[in-house]
């Protein structure tokens, strides 16, 4: 598949998508044309827009990579949600128990605080299915569910803040903060952050034998064995390796974008991940630009709504539209396009030919 | 005595919160038996419940609201059919993203069909069956011979797709293409018939699911009202082992606990409300550990099959 | 008379790589039609466009007299067209019964079937145990599973790619003699086989292919091995190559050689409680090539297992050069230079979705070689698997290329190569030339012997009897778990041999 | 002038949300006002939403629950010409202007109906979540109950789900079986599935946001938290130019913000004696329910 094809199919998709998708905004009554405008712009194309956009893709970017990780070991973690949240929660209370470190202590430990509740969390499923066989889909999707609850009952318990209206606890003390990169917005160092965790693991996956090796039990584990790499250890080393990459999307919610913890404070990017994870064909170098498309689209979809008043139920018809049509822009081998050229072609000679027929006859 | 009402209650409850797990789950079943995620019953259940409650809105016919529902279930069935066996999209991929579509269209359609004060158009829907003398009977009577139709149909379609699955020729052959499609197609089954048939079928029953919500319990649509059941029922899936009635039993499982969470809320006021929350994942949780599902899925599922790739 | 089958100008490409190319054949029924060919010759291709599973570029099938589309293999069996594939395509997690019965019309599946297929089986001699499920199956016994299941749909044409290739010896006649039968009933058989003398028992006429083309359909009678050979390698003179083969062979003195490997009273027992390996004890020296020869499913998989560390012996020991290694890890043993080619190429022996150069590389990564400042080199691995490739003759000689496009030969080969190289005390090969030609075959003996003369012991488990004799230097027999008997392969007949291998427990002290 | 809203969930809700946005587009249209509005928005997006409507230039953007008090604080201050209101939070800023209601007051009240209405001795709440404004009413709720009939039996479940119907209608189903004869639910969409259990079992239940009785009339009382008209009538000094960084609470003072509905009409005249003398009492002062 040449790469040309490969830009020409998304392109197609995409154009597919947003014609699919213009119908209904005309049907709520706007301008398609107006609001695709929107939706292109104010993702990447202005700054506060690319901001937006910026913000968002930390944690999907993260939780892609808590995805491939373990995927590439052969564990399906659906479980970045719930690390994201102990991950926050980790993070968190490291951060309000232990409020005046000089910040470049104070982050460090933070991260370190929120890898480790993460990869707990993700340490529960990996044992019990490296030990015990436990499926770990359902073990990772079940924990989800608990952590959010664990959370709700941190914020509205133990954690409140003073006179809150709402669950959430007191602010991280200034030295904390991530730094902002782009002037005048939220867009913080997260990003950047996941961009250097992305270059380390695909080197570690490419160029050291610990990786190499993690690769092998995903994608036969009896040849895995066969080269001597012990697959329970494995699957523990990626599931940890995932929970902290999500923990630490957690702490950087709540230390770059929140500055507390909240209640309900990932928006599902657990799940994002999965599909973050899958766009890039679990390839981490490939997950930025897969997270940076989710994002995007997430963020200019919103715009759609604020700048021209498309309702929201349209835009998240248009957002699973076109996740669908890219993502079968980039795997389908034989497009669907090519083969209707090729039975039109058929046809048309078809014609000709009987047409030339009748001529003589 | 008062501990076998009690008992009797909690029974009934189970069976109202359970049955849609257990259609979406069953529906989870019979696509994933065939080589096949199903990723997108959150969003069937919502399509189902959309066309249940438009049918049976426009028609005031419950039974017509119960066709549509299923038909909306095909479709959407179909669609991810096709993105996952012909476009061969990451099934994973394909199911998330049928999630949001559907629900944002069904958003979207409500608010058009039922005008912005959505949840306040009630519909008709199907009453509970009482069996005579049966639904009197202590415990069993309120939860097995006092339902609505559609819980005798999930029992129904239970033991049809056990049979089906673990009895019929057709249902071996759809396993081996859960199994190993190549060995299957090599063997004559029509793989991709095959799979599109359980991809449709899933898809209705995860509708019947959205049905059952609107016709059954609460008689209104909802934007979101599958409120995470669709992946409840993944779990059930698991939990269940792949089988039919593994399956439902599971997902009934999770409704006995969720039905005795709030019995336990009462009783014990000083304990954070979270905890209850948590106690139908926690005791799957602990289900799954105890019984050791070791059982894996079909070895060749969520893998797209490729004819001429080795 | 039209021919019953007519295929013209067949056009197959992967990609690059053109695997059939103009491929035109005729053939009638109540004929036995052999195809050689050299590894990757195209030989499955062509089978797999016949059933149905690939969809030829160009060309037409006709069948009768009238074009069929063979657009699936459902619409191809309703032709009455049969299959064995060289890799079985068997639903692991179902019993031999119902992998037998999918797909077949309901009325055909009755209890009658179950009754017609143990007929089948005791018909062709083979043993089938029908209660456990296919992953359960010793090789041997998935090989028969794949034949009765074709076997068992009355077919009008039939094609068999590389049937034979794991069966053991005694099975051979039996399943040639089935076959035979068929085709005096009038079947149409297609025989892929790279065993001269099985095309010679068997075959009618032979249809050499030679990259992707058909270089010529011979009668079988009347044709020369050397010249199918010939046709076969192209250019090469064959009868030399297997002359040189022949003449090389020279038996290693090794009597006064160190032990390279002591296995001492082995046991071992799976936790159905079944006794697998039974107080085995068994010497390797140094320098030496012991075969192992016995009926497959008798141990010798398990023993080879134990002995590279993948299952755990219940008891007994086991040195390496003098070490003990009984309860070392499989890395170790790598590490300790033990080579090991598995028996299930597809199962552990590759990684099929990895390049080529990266399945060179993987069972030992972090040797020095691959590694270059604590770092994996992909350079490094690119050139040795180059190298490799080019020694062993392996197409597509692309290393990037997946191993999942190569054709089964070239698979095995790659294995072969990567064990061969990395094995400096002990090689132990199963099956090593399952599903290689013959010029292929030949190499591979020839680079076992040349490992073998550089000092390392090598443990030859394979069920072809006639290879095992070929290149040992002593030749242990297996039955039931236990060595029936050690012989010198110069002055032992076949006879002996096989009543070693069925020996019966009690016989055996 | 233009006004935002941004609300957390769904504008269809038949709770909260809607009331929010009914509210702002009503007065929007009435006062001459151009309102936008984004619904559903989640927390990692508050801060995202609510500046780009300041950076569009609007002039008042509105955070419709106490969930937004946070990001509006961090906005405001990077948007100091922009006007932000919170509906429900806590605190003032120059530019933060926040709206709330005395939850506990009007629960109060509806405890008092409940609890002489009860045949049972039992009465129930149903909320989702537990925070500030819901706590206040539950506790607000219990006290007028208390004050009714002192041994009345209150039952509180929380179903952690706002929008959850069957939820909401097992949490329900589960009270009444309890013995509970009247009910509250509290959430948004979840509400409409207690309500069909009241319905179904012949109980009777207590209306939020809106005089529900029109749309079930096994309702008692409502405690009307007009969104709407709170919102109406702060609007109208924004419209004047006149909304400050105050903290404007409706409570049974502000009649167009806060008031009972429609008595049902099984209710005896000396409840509703009773009720309109409390109610008297609370604007007069005399009666102080806390929290306050
Ligand atoms: N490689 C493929 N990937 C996805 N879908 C396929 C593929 N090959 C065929 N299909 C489609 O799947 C459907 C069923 O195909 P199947 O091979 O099971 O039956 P068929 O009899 O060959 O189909 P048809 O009648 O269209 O020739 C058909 O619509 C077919 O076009
Ligand atoms: N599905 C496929 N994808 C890519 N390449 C393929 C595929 N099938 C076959 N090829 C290529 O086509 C050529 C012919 O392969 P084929 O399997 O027909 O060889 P063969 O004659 O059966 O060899 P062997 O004796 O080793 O089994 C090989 O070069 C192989 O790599
Ligand atoms: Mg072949
Ligand atoms: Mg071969």
């Amino acid at each position: 598949m040449n790469r040309f094809t490969m830009q020409r199919r998304i392109a197609t998709a995409l154009l597919l998508a947003l014609s699919v998708g213009g119908v209904l905004i005309l049907l709520d009554g706007h301008n398609p044309f107006e609001a695709y405008k929107v939706l292109f712009l104010e993702s990447f194309l202005n700054y506060w827009g690319f901001s937006n956009t910026l913000v968002k893709a930390s944690p999907m970017l993260l939780a892609g990579l808590a995805v491939i990780i373990p995927m590439r070991a052969g564990v399906f973690n659906i479980g970045g949600e719930g690390q994201i949240y102990i991950g926050g929660l980790f993070g968190a209370v490291f951060a309000l128990a232990i409020p005046d470190l000089p910040g470049l202590l104070g982050v460090p430990l933070i991260f370190i605080a929120a890898a480790a509740g993460g990869a707990f969390w993700a340490a529960i499923p990996a044992y019990l299915k490296a030990y015990r066989g436990t499926n770990e889909v359902i073990v990772t999707l079940l924990m989800n569910f608990i952590a959010i609850h664990i959370v709700s009952y941190a914020v509205a318990g133990p954690l409140l803040a003073e006179g809150a209206p709402y669950p959430y606890s007191e602010e991280v003390s200034d030295a904390y903060r991530l730094p902002i990169l782009m002037p005048q917005s939220d867009t913080h160092a997260g990003f950047v952050f996941g961009l250097g965790m992305t270059i380390i693991l695909y080197f570690w996956l490419r160029f050291t034998p610990s990786g190499f090796q993690l690769d092998l039990v995903g994608r036969n584990v009896r040849a895995a064995a066969y080269a001597g790499v012990d697959q329970k250890k494995t699957i523990i080393r990626a599931m940890l390796i995932g929970g902290s990459l999500a923990g630490m999307a957690g702490a950087i919610e709540v230390i770059g974008l929140k500055y507390r913890l909240f209640h309900l404070f990932s928006d599902g990017y657990g799940y994002d991940g999965i599909v973050v994870a899958f766009l890039a064909a679990l390839n981490p170098i490939v997950a930025p630009l897969t997270a940076l498309f989710l994002a995007g689209l997430s963020a200019g979809a919103g715009t759609m709504q604020r700048a021209i008043g498309v309702d929201s139920s349209v835009i998240e018809v248009v957002e699973g539209l076109v996740v669908v049509f890219v993502a079968a822009a980039l795997v389908t081998p034989r497009t669907t396009s090519k083969s209707i050229l090729k039975l039109l072609a058929k046809n048309l000679r078809l014609r000709r030919q009987t047409q030339r027929q009748k001529k003589e006859a | 005595m008062i501990d076998l009402v009690l008992l009797g209650d909690v029974l009934a409850v189970t069976a109202r919160l359970g049955t849609p797990i257990a259609f979406a789950a069953l529906g989870g079943v019979i696509a994933e038996r065939g080589g096949l995620y199903n990723i997108g019953l959150e969003g069937q259940i919502l399509a189902g419940a959309l066309g249940a409650a438009a049918g049976s809105f426009a028609t005031g016919s419950a039974v017509i609201g119960l066709g549509c529902g299923i038909n909306c279930g095909l479709i959407s069935g179909l669609l991810l059919g096709y993105m996952s066996i012909r476009l061969r999209i990451n099934q994973l991929v394909g199911g998330i993203a049928l999630n949001l579509l559907l629900a944002g269209l069904t958003a979207f359609l409500s608010r058009q069909i039922f005008g912005a004060q959505a949840g306040g158009a009630r519909v008709n829907g199907f009453s509970q069956i009482d069996f005579p003398f049966l639904s009197d009977l202590p415990v069993v009577g309120p939860s097995l011979f006092s339902q609505d139709p559609l819980f005798y149909l999930l029992i129904g379609l239970a033991i049809a797709a056990w049979f089906w699955l673990m009895k019929s020729h057709k249902g071996l052959d759809q396993r081996a293409v859960g199994e190993n499609p190549k060995a299957a197609d090599l063997a004559g089954v029509p793989v991709f018939r095959m799979q599109y048939l359980a991809i449709a079928v899933s898809g209705a029953l995860a509708a019947l699911a959205g049905v059952h919500l609107v016709l059954s319990q609460v008689y209104v649509f909802a934007e979101g009202m599958s409120a995470g059941k669709g992946f409840i029922a993944l779990a059930a899936i698991i939990l269940g082992r792949w089988s039919p009635i593994g399956a439902i039993c599971a997902a009934l499982f999770f409704g006995f606990c969720d039905a005795v969470q709030f019995k336990l809320q009462f009783t014990s006021p000083e304990i954070p409300y979270q905890l209850f929350l948590i106690l139908p994942y926690f005791a799957s949780l602990i289900a799954l550990v105890v019984l050791g599902a070791k059982a894996s899925a079909p070895a060749s599922v969520g893998l797209p099959y490729d004819r001429e790739h080795r | 008379m039209d021919p019953f089958l007519k295929v013209t100008g067949i056009d197959k490409s992967f990609g690059a790589v053109r695997a059939l190319h103009n491929v035109n054949l005729l053939a009638s029924k109540g004929e036995c039609i052999a195809i050689l060919g050299e590894n990757g010759a195209g030989k499955t291709t062509f089978a797999s466009v016949l059933i149905g599973l690939y969809q030829p570029d160009n060309g037409e099938i006709k069948l009768g007299g009238t074009p069929v589309s063979v657009t699936s293999p459902a619409k191809v069996i309703e032709h009455g067209i049969g299959m064995i594939h060289q890799h079985f395509s068997l639903v692991g997690a179902m019993t031999a019964e119902e992998n037998i019965l999918i797909g077949l019309p309901s009325t055909k599946r009755g209890a009658e079937a179950r009754a017609r297929i143990r007929q089948l089986c005791s018909d062709f001699d083979f043993n089938v145990d029908f209660d456990i499920r296919v992953t359960e199956m010793p090789v041997g016994m998935k090989q028969r599973v794949e034949i009765l299941k074709a076997l068992f749909r009355d077919v009008s044409i039939l094609i068999l790619d590389e049937p034979t290739s794991v069966l053991a010896p005694t099975e051979v006649a039996p399943f040639l003699k089935g076959v035979r039968k068929l085709v005096a009933n009038g079947c149409l058989v297609f025989f892929i086989s790279h065993k001269l003398d099985e095309i010679r028992e068997i075959a009618d006429r032979v249809m050499v292919m030679r990259h992707g083309r058909v270089e010529g359909v011979l009668p079988v009678a009347t044709t020369p091995m050397a010249q199918m050979s010939a046709l076969m390698m192209g250019e090469k003179p064959t009868s030399e190559t297997v002359g040189m083969a022949k003449a090389k062979k020279v038996r290693n003195d090794t009597s006064s050689a160190p032990d390279a490997l002591v296995v001492s009273d082995v046991c071992l027992i799976d936790p159905s409680g079944a006794e697998i390996l039974q107080d085995l004890t068994l010497t390797v020296k140094a320098g030496e090539i012991l075969g192992i020869a016995g009926i497959d499913g008798n141990g010798q998989t398990e023993l080879s297992e134990v002995i590279t560390g993948l299952r755990r012996q219940t008891s007994g020991a086991i040195h390496l050069n003098g070490t003990e290694i009984s309860s070392a890890s499989i890395a170790s043993r790598i590490a300790d230079g033990i080579g090991f080619v598995p028996e299930d190429r597809h199962a552990e022996g590759l990684v099929l979705s990895l390049s080529v150069e990266e399945n060179m590389a993987f069972r030992s990564i972090s040797e020095d070689r691959f590694m270059s400042g604590g770092l994996i080199s992909r350079r490094a691995i690119h050139e040795i698997a180059s190298d490799a490739i080019a020694a062993f003759d392996i197409r597509p000689s692309d290393p990037k290329l997946n191993a999942s496009a190569l054709s089964g030969g070239n698979q095995q080969k790659v294995v072969l190569a990567r064990e061969v190289a990395r094995a400096c005390n002990l090689l132990v090969v199963v099956q090593p030339t399952k599903g290689l030609d013959i010029g292929a075959t030949e190499f591979v003996q020839n680079q076992i012997r040349t490992v073998a003369q550089s000092g390392v012991g090598v443990l030859y488990i394979s069920t072809e009897l006639e290879h095992v004799l070929d290149i040992s230097d002593r030749v242990a027999v297996m039955a039931f778990g236990r060595i029936t008997g050690v012989v010198d392969p110069e002055n032992t007949t076949l006879q002996d041999i096989g009543l070693l291998m069925t020996a019966a427990p009690e016989e055996v002290q | 002038e233009r006004a935002a809203i941004v609300m957390p969930g769904s504008i269809s809700d038949n709770g909260w949300n809607q009331a929010g946005f009914e509210g702002l587009t009503k007065a929007g249209e009435a006062l001459g006002f151009e309102a936008a509005f984004s619904e559903s928005v989640h927390q990692p997006e508050q801060i995202e939403v609510l500046s780009d409507y300041a950076r569009r230039g609007y002039d008042l953007v509105i955070g419709h629950g106490g969930e937004f008090q946070d990001a509006v604080e961090r906005v405001a201050a990077r948007f100091p010409e922009t006007m932000f209101m919170v509906n429900n939070g806590l605190g003032t800023k120059d530019n933060i202007a926040n709206a709330d209601f005395y939850f506990s007051q009007i629960a109060y009240l509806m405890g008092y109906v409940a609890g002489s209405m009860s045949d049972t001795g039992t009465i129930g709440i149903i909320a989702a979540q537990q925070f500030k404004f819901t706590t206040d009413t539950v506790v607000g709720y219990e006290a007028g109950a208390k004050a009714a009939n002192p041994d009345v039996r209150v039952l509180v479940t929380w179903t952690g789900d706002w929008d959850d119907i069957t939820k909401g209608k097992e949490a329900a189903l589960n009270q009444i079986s309890q013995g509970a004869d009247v009910l509250w639910p509290t959430m948004d969409s979840a509400t409409l599935g207690s309500m069909q259990a009241v319905q179904e079992k012949g109980v009777y239940g207590i209306g939020i946001y809106r005089d529900a009785i029109n749309e079930w009339p096994e309702i008692l009382q409502s405690a009307i938290l007009d969104v709407r008209g709170n919102m109406r009538s702060y609007l109208e000094l924004a419209a004047a130019g006149k909304l400050e960084g105050a903290l404007y609470r409706a409570d049974m003072g502000n009649e167009l913000a806060m008031r009972i509905g429609s008595f049902h009409p099984d209710i005896p005249v000396d409840v509703v004696d009773e009720v309109n003398n409390l109610i008297e009492a609370m604007k007069s002062g005399t009666l102080v329910v806390n929290p306050q």
